[in-house]
């Protein structure tokens, strides 16, 4: 060969210089992120986290709102269950979907199952959308540096109106109340197709308001469905099947869909 | 190192007050204190992304504070939200608002708001703003050096007038009469410098806050969305407006003929491949 | 041979302004046997004479006229030796093509390239030039039949027929009396055998020619003896 | 406490379930590290009437969790009120136990099968991740197993031939497991009646005609 | 072996380049905060952005020749870049070679020794060349990366010599021969459908069908792994191949919006347009 | 995080769509230092020649680094064999050009658009009357840093909201597109994605490449 790959141009002896205008803004380094003495020497440390992946989505009409998520349960390149769901209604006008860790995602839905037994008794009534939403914030935030890995959306109706709305998460709590929202390892792909169509988001030269076209509840699940399947053919976390959950007046209403297994 | 109490079922409270909210009573599956150096290290491992990013500034002028942020919110690069609403409305006289961690941010100045309002109770009056301001100072110091991150501004109006603060995650609690905190920040320190008056006319007040937080949207790839302006009156606040950034802001401001010619092809300067022989040819020709 | 200084291995120009050592070179090749190609309207065809060193060499093992790609075919008049180094070349230059474009390489590509490597020895220092003449048929880019020929000088030229080594005059006037623009492949066969059939020391068998075509499919095939009988059979 | 590092461990654990029962299959091995350690431990153990757990992973935390749930059949015993918690409900107390070790950062490193009367199969992980399932493999089986358990998997499938398609898998996780053994242990425990745990046994039919045909 | 490499033009000649490699380690260090090279991460993290193949191959020999197969998906990290790529190479007519791995390293190193094959059988003026030759070949090229060149071939052809053969090549060069055999993140999968469902003296029908089955196992199973089945089977000597691109889909899209979407001319707000109209000229004349 | 890779140290896109006897590239125009927007003026898409246009992602210093060695290689290749190059010999010398520099490369992801001539078999590109009768075929490819050559007949794209853009092609792009068309849903897909990404923006082009000509457009583009 011309170049015969020795040892030393390979791993080239040791290069070093003084910070480059190149380098970013130096960020302080954190008291707490200081290793202990022999963080150093031990290689990798088993970790409390795990991505199980999958996608979630929710969105939000005028008299109804969808709560979508895939069933697939992954653990780096394998897949232990196909059908593991990330959906969890809370009240008859509130569903949550969580993707991220498996184990989070069950303690979270427990949990907030538990809390909203516990205002039931108390209240004698349900909690209402944007108090399910805020508890919700609070329960994630509570576990602020040991954080819920779930990445949640929460979707749901106005008990008075029967508006919809809905609610997309970080992972310690952080809210927004939303039209529509995507999370979970499929986020970067269906969330920029869920804006172009459900709120016109790029159609610049439009007006703000009338920008949106509102959807039928058909439409919009047309919609969710081909995000998902678009998501499924791209992103290697999500598939197997689409749950969905349509929250009307009338109620709630769950579909399954099948997608791609491999 | 500091030793995490809120891990601990027996927190170490300062005030009979704290220990209602940040920990919770179904927080069992906790772990030990001693383990919070491994904790942290797996916190920071596992591939969990927190809301960031941000413009905000806020300035006192004659009339007030004027307080301006953008509402994007970026979790690395991909825009997490928007329409982040980066103001958080404490109480009708006091506002907060939002850099860094979004989290830690809303919630704790949701908190605040609380105690604020508790203070009223107790006190038959409104808390100041130094007050106010001391009292987040004040809890956050407390997890100085556990991870929160929050740039945040306290304006608010109080018996000694528009009063603004600065309080960060480290416990820093600053008064001043003009603040920006974000990434991007020092694009809207520029803006500001060059035109701040103390003497200015609300309008121009918050068209200054409007230009400034534009700027920053412009340069900043972390910052953008909307512009949001608040006015801070002795009557409490007002929200003056809402105008989209990326579009209708930079029409106005700066407007594309600055950066796109009257045609477009960029094909036109470069040599032209096979028409450029048989041009040659022609012309040739034609001579 | 006039003056000494030029007369040696270096190639140096002679006062006169020639290359002596092209001039021997072309010599070695016209003491070559012959080779001769023609172009046809839809393919070409290169044949060569294989004169053996001694009756008692064994003709299978000898081969004259070799494939570069696919369908490129190439074939000489000269020393037998130089030839295999520039097959060798060819076969290189034209596999590095094909890794660099990935499409095959054009003959007048191929051609270019080896006119290079010919030239270059006649201006490097302590070499001599190749002395063999080849000639290459395959298609150019234009999805047109080709035929070259390449000269130690490294000149190039197409023609639509022609020949080189020991009976070069003859098969070249020959062929030129024959040659028709419009001429079918099979009948470029023929005429190829024909040419080389004048002049031929001996009985012409298919033990003692090779024939090389390349035809619409854009393959090159250095046809069997059996092949060949068979077109001996069909110009008898 | 503290297990971050298992020292001696199980191998994979594979569940079917059938249209009359689960049956759940795991080999016999205790490997300390690269050595066939203990080579006769049983991985499937029956501390209630109604279900069998089998595991795989660190050996000491397997027994912790099989002392757990004995004390928990224990005291259901003293209750004397004859309330047992059903399959499911096992299944949920395991997923809360894991999940409450690995918040502490203190896992136990297991992979847990939990096969009951009424058809029930489920998993839980040392994370507390728990769900039920047709075909369950876990540790190396996961990758191994689960993809001939999955294809061989009808609905209609009955306890035969449910065994007949984890003893194969045994065979083939022994052929390509380092960690796995011939040594195998089935527990057959159908929707009604009595649960069966087989004693240690040696797999059959085992096939090595391919060592003929390497060079 | 240094046959090919020896051009300076060609890029996939062997010879690597490596001017950039000071230059590279340092701007990643900077662009970490690291100004210090020798302590950044040795597996850099642009490297997440070479496309890698995933991938399940796999390939059995029976008693006339060989089967491979493959699927056909190419990730980009966690993402699908390719859903239907083409993963068993040509070597020569008488051999393939499917390739997991980085994409760019299966594809230029095969097709580098394809091309050391072909002057090899010009050279010796044969139709085909044995199988053992490519082995030989692809294992020193990549012994002499030391695993940096990161192909996991499946390498299977018919020979006079030695009739069909199989073979795995390990990125560090290292040599398999076996009746059957798998490569890449799903050959767990495919090996466990080997291991179920091999037996001596295959036919050609259920030689495909095993490895059919192999290739779907890793595709259903594993997640580096998709779409559809590639089959090849070489038989007859090396003297008739079968390349059975899309052999089967096994997964394909499951919905579409039946409506589609329609963007009306008009959608996009355009700020400047210019349409440039080609010159079309019947005769050129350049030679006055 | 996107600070410490090289790829998207500066920021940018490019996309590419395949329409009937058609084809389009766009991309963004923003230049960066990171966080910092530099310019919007960033040009990322060469044309080689009239059917032919090669988009370049990544570290600009590589990117102009790699468009002036492309047109050079193409420049060569037309003088020594004089004729342009067809869009997949010029994806080979593309590929060949990146995996050279296997094990240290150059940070950029490459896009190729072109029109290529239906039966290549038949007609050179300097046939005399190639350019009346003839049909073209959208050709569309691109490869990752190393090389690795992805042909596909709907859509390749390369840069930093790569995913998003993965998204909105998949969803919109449909078989069969007009030149109109075309242009609409490249850029939809192209703008959808760049409002949910930071580090690209800030303007955008579309080129649609058809067998009469190129139309370029500008689009109206988020400034932030």
């Amino acid at each position: 060969m011309d170049r015969p790959l020795s040892h030393s141009s390979f791993l080239p002896p040791l290069f070093s210089s003084a910070p480059h205008p190149l380098s970013p803004p130096h960020s302080v380094p954190h008291p707490s992120a200081a290793p202990s003495v022999n963080a150093a020497e031990r290689p990798a440390r088993w970790s409390p986290y795990q991505d199980n992946g999958g996608t979630v989505v929710a969105l939000a009409g005028r008299d109804y709102a969808i709560v979508a998520a895939d069933t697939r349960f992954s653990v780096s390149f394998s897949i232990p269950t196909r059908e593991f769901t990330k959906i969890t209604q809370l009240t008859d006008r509130v569903v949550l979907a969580s993707a991220g860790m498996g184990a989070d995602r069950q303690y979270l839905h427990k949990m907030l199952h538990t809390r909203l037994a516990m205002y039931r008794h108390q209240h004698q009534r349900d909690m209402s959308l944007p108090a399910a939403a805020q508890m919700l914030s609070n329960t994630l935030y509570s576990r602020r540096f040991f954080p819920i890995y779930a990445f949640n959306v929460l979707g749901g109706i106005d008990s008075a109106t029967g508006e919809g709305f809905v609610y997309g998460y970080d992972a310690i709590g952080s809210h927004e109340q939303l039209k529509v929202v995507c999370s979970g390892s499929g986020q970067a792909i269906v969330q920029p197709v869920l804006d172009q169509q459900f709120s016109g988001r790029q159609r610049y030269s439009v007006p703000d308001a009338e920008r949106a076209p509102s959807l039928t509840l058909e439409q919009a699940t047309a919609l969710v469905r081909d995000a998902f399947a678009s998501a499924t053919e791209r992103d290697i976390h999500t598939g197997d099947a689409l749950e969905m959950w349509q929250i009307t007046a009338a109620g709630v209403r769950q579909t399954r869909y099948e997608l791609r297994k491999d | 190192m500091r030793s995490p109490h809120f891990l601990d079922r027996t927190f170490a409270v300062h005030d009979h007050q704290a220990d209602r909210l940040p920990t919770h009573p179904l927080h069992s599956a906790a772990p030990a204190a001693s383990q919070w150096t491994q904790l942290q290290e797996a916190v920071a491992a596992a591939p969990i992304r927190f809301l960031h990013g941000t413009t905000t500034l806020a300035f006192v002028f004659q009339h007030g504070i004027i307080v301006a942020v953008d509402s994007r919110a970026s979790m690395g690069q991909y825009i997490g939200s928007g329409s982040v609403r980066k103001i958080i409305e404490i109480n009708p006289y006091l506002l907060g608002t939002m850099a860094g961690g979004a989290a830690d941010c809303s919630f704790w100045e949701r908190y605040l708001g609380m105690r604020c309002r508790l203070y009223e109770l107790e006190h038959k009056e409104r808390i100041s703003v130094a007050a106010a301001s001391k009292l987040l100072a004040n809890i956050v110091y407390r997890y100085k050096g556990m991870g929160l991150s929050m740039g945040t501004m306290i304006a608010g109006w109080d018996k000694t007038g528009p009063q603004l603060y600065y309080v960060d995650n480290d416990g820093t609690r600053l008064h001043g009469k003009r603040f920006s905190v974000g990434s991007g920040s020092t694009f809207a320190y520029g803006v500001l410098d060059q035109e701040y008056q103390w003497d200015m006319e609300p309008a121009a007040a918050a068209e200054l806050g409007r230009r400034a937080v534009f700027h920053a949207t412009h340069r900043d790839a972390f910052s953008g969305g909307y512009i949001n302006v608040y006015h801070v009156r002795a009557d409490g606040w007002v929200n003056l407006s809402h105008d989209d950034s990326g579009i209708a802001k930079f029409r106005e401001y700066i407007g594309y003929e600055r950066y796109v010619k009257k045609t477009a092809a960029i094909t036109q300067e470069r040599p032209r491949e096979v028409e450029g022989e048989v041009r040659e040819a022609q012309e040739r020709m034609a001579i | 041979m006039a003056d000494t200084a030029s007369s040696f291995s270096l190639t140096v120009f002679s006062s006169s302004g020639k290359l002596n050592q092209l001039e021997y070179a072309l010599k070695a090749v016209n003491a070559g046997a012959t080779s001769l190609g023609i172009r046809a309207k839809n393919g070409c065809v290169i044949a060569t004479e294989k004169r053996l060193p001694s009756a008692l060499a064994d003709d299978a093992t000898i081969r004259k006229v070799e494939s570069v790609t696919e369908g490129i075919g190439m074939v000489y008049a000269g020393m037998g030796p130089d030839y295999r180094l520039l097959v060798q070349k060819a076969r290189k230059v034209a596999q590095t093509y094909y890794q660099t474009f990935r499409e095959p390489m054009p003959l007048a590509q191929l051609v270019r390239e080896l006119a290079t490597v010919m030239q270059e020895f006649t201006q490097s220092g302590g070499v001599r030039p190749f002395g063999c003449s080849l000639l290459l048929v395959g298609y150019d880019a234009e999805e047109e039949p080709q035929l070259a020929q390449v000269d130690p000088s490294g000149s190039f030229f197409f023609w639509k027929a022609s020949a080189i080594g020991k009976n070069m005059v003859n098969a070249k006037t020959f062929l030129e009396k024959r040659y028709q623009d419009d001429v079918e492949l099979e009948d470029a066969v023929h005429m190829a055998v024909l040419t080389l059939k004048e002049g031929f020391e001996g009985k012409i068998t298919e033990r003692n020619i090779e024939i090389g075509i390349v035809g619409p499919d854009r393959r090159f095939v250095a046809l069997r003896p059996a092949a060949i009988r068979d077109y001996l059979g069909e110009v008898e | 406490m503290h297990t971050t590092e298992p020292i001696v461990t199980g191998a994979s654990v594979l569940g079917i379930q059938c249209v009359d029962g689960v049956v759940l299959g795991c080999d016999t091995l205790a490997s300390y590290g690269s050595l066939a350690r203990f080579q006769r431990v049983r991985r499937i153990v029956q501390p209630g009437a109604d279900w069998v757990l089998g595991g795989g992973g660190e050996y000491s935390d397997l027994q912790e969790v099989a002392r757990l749930l004995e004390t928990m059949v224990t005291r259901e015993y003293c209750q004397e009120d004859g309330v047992v918690r059903a399959p499911r409900a096992v299944h949920r107390y395991l997923a809360r136990v894991m999940y409450q070790r690995r918040s502490r950062l203190d896992p136990l490193f297991n992979s847990l099968v939990l096969a009951g009367r009424g058809r029930f199969l489920g998993v839980v992980d040392m994370y507390g991740t728990a769900f039920e399932s047709h075909v369950v493999a876990t540790g190396f089986g996961s990758l191994l197993a689960l993809p001939l358990l999955r294809k061989a998997w009808r609905p209609d499938m009955r306890m035969e031939e449910g065994a007949a398609c984890v003893e194969h898998c045994l065979r083939v996780l022994f052929y390509r497991d380092c960690r796995a053994l011939s040594s195998v242990q089935l527990a057959r425990v159908p929707a009604e009646g009595a649960i069966e745990v087989s004693e240690p046994y040696e797999l059959g039919e085992l096939q090595w005609h391919v060592a003929q045909t390497v060079a | 072996m240094s046959s090919s490499s020896s051009s300076s033009k060609g890029g996939n000649g062997g010879g690597f380049n490596f001017d950039h490699h000071l230059r590279n380690q340092w701007i990643t260090a900077c662009l970490q905060g690291n100004a210090d090279a020798s302590t950044t991460d040795p597996v850099p993290n642009y490297a997440r952005h070479a496309r890698k193949t995933g991938t399940t191959i796999a390939g059995v020999q029976y008693v006339g020749g060989v089967v491979l197969g493959a699927d056909t998906r190419a990730t980009e990290d966690t993402v699908v870049a390719d859903k239907n790529c083409e993963k068993i190479h040509y070597l020569a007519s008488n051999m393939y070679c499917c390739g997991a791995g980085t994409a760019a390293d299966t594809e230029a190193t095969t097709r580098l020794i394809a091309s050391q094959l072909e002057l090899h059988r010009q050279a010796v003026g044969r139709a085909r060349v044995p199988v053992v030759a490519a082995v030989n070949m692809l294992k020193r090229h990549l012994f002499r990366y030391q695993g940096y060149v990161s192909a996991a071939l499946v390498l299977g052809g018919v020979d006079e010599w030695h009739g069909p053969s199989l073979y795995t090549i390990y990125p560090h060069g290292s040599v398999d021969q076996l009746p059957y055999v798998s490569m890449g993140s799903g050959s767990l999968a495919a090996m466990a459908v080997f291991e179920a469902g091999w037996r001596e003296q295959l036919s050609e029908a259920d030689a495909r069908q095993l490895v059919y089955e192999a290739i779907t196992a890793g595709i259903e199973n594993d997640l580096g792994s998709g779409s559809n089945v590639d089959l090849c089977v070489i038989k007859d000597g090396g003297r008739t191949v079968e390349y059975l691109r899309g052999y089967a889909q096994e997964q394909v899209r499951t919905y579409r919006k039946p409506d589609g979407y329609a963007f009306p001319k008009g959608t996009t707000a355009v700020l400047a347009e210019d349409f440039r109209k080609y010159v079309q000229v019947r005769k050129v004349v350049s030679d006055l | 995080m996107s600070g410490s890779n090289p790829l998207h140290y500066n920021g940018g896109v490019v996309l590419s769509m395949a329409g009937d006897n058609c084809v389009s590239i766009a991309s963004d125009h923003r230049f960066g230092m990171s966080q910092l927007t530099l310019a919007c003026d960033a040009q990322r898409i060469e044309p080689l020649h009239d059917r032919l246009c090669v988009g370049l992602a990544g570290l600009a210093t590589d990117c102009t680094t790699l468009a002036e060695r492309f047109r050079y290689k193409h420049n060569m290749y037309r003088l020594r064999e004089k004729r342009v190059m067809r869009p997949r010999t010029f994806a080979a010398v593309a590929s060949s050009t990146l995996y050279e520099k296997r094990f240290a490369p150059y940070f950029t992801e490459v896009v190729i658009a072109g029109l290529e001539l239906e039966e290549d078999g038949k007609r050179g590109t300097s046939g005399a009357d190639a350019m009346t009768d003839a049909v073209y075929r959208p050709y569309v490819c691109s490869m990752d840093l190393l090389g690795a050559l992805m042909v596909t007949d709907n859509f390749a794209l390369a840069g930093t909201c790569a995913e998003s853009l993965y998204g909105t092609c998949e969803t919109f792009w449909q078989p069969g597109l007009d030149p109109d068309a075309l242009f609409e849903v490249t850029a939809q897909s192209l703008l959808a994605a760049l409002d949910r990404d930071c580090m690209s923006g800030w303007g955008a082009v579309v080129h649609v490449l058809t067998p009469e000509g190129i139309t370029t457009r500008e689009l109206e583009a988020r400034m932030d």
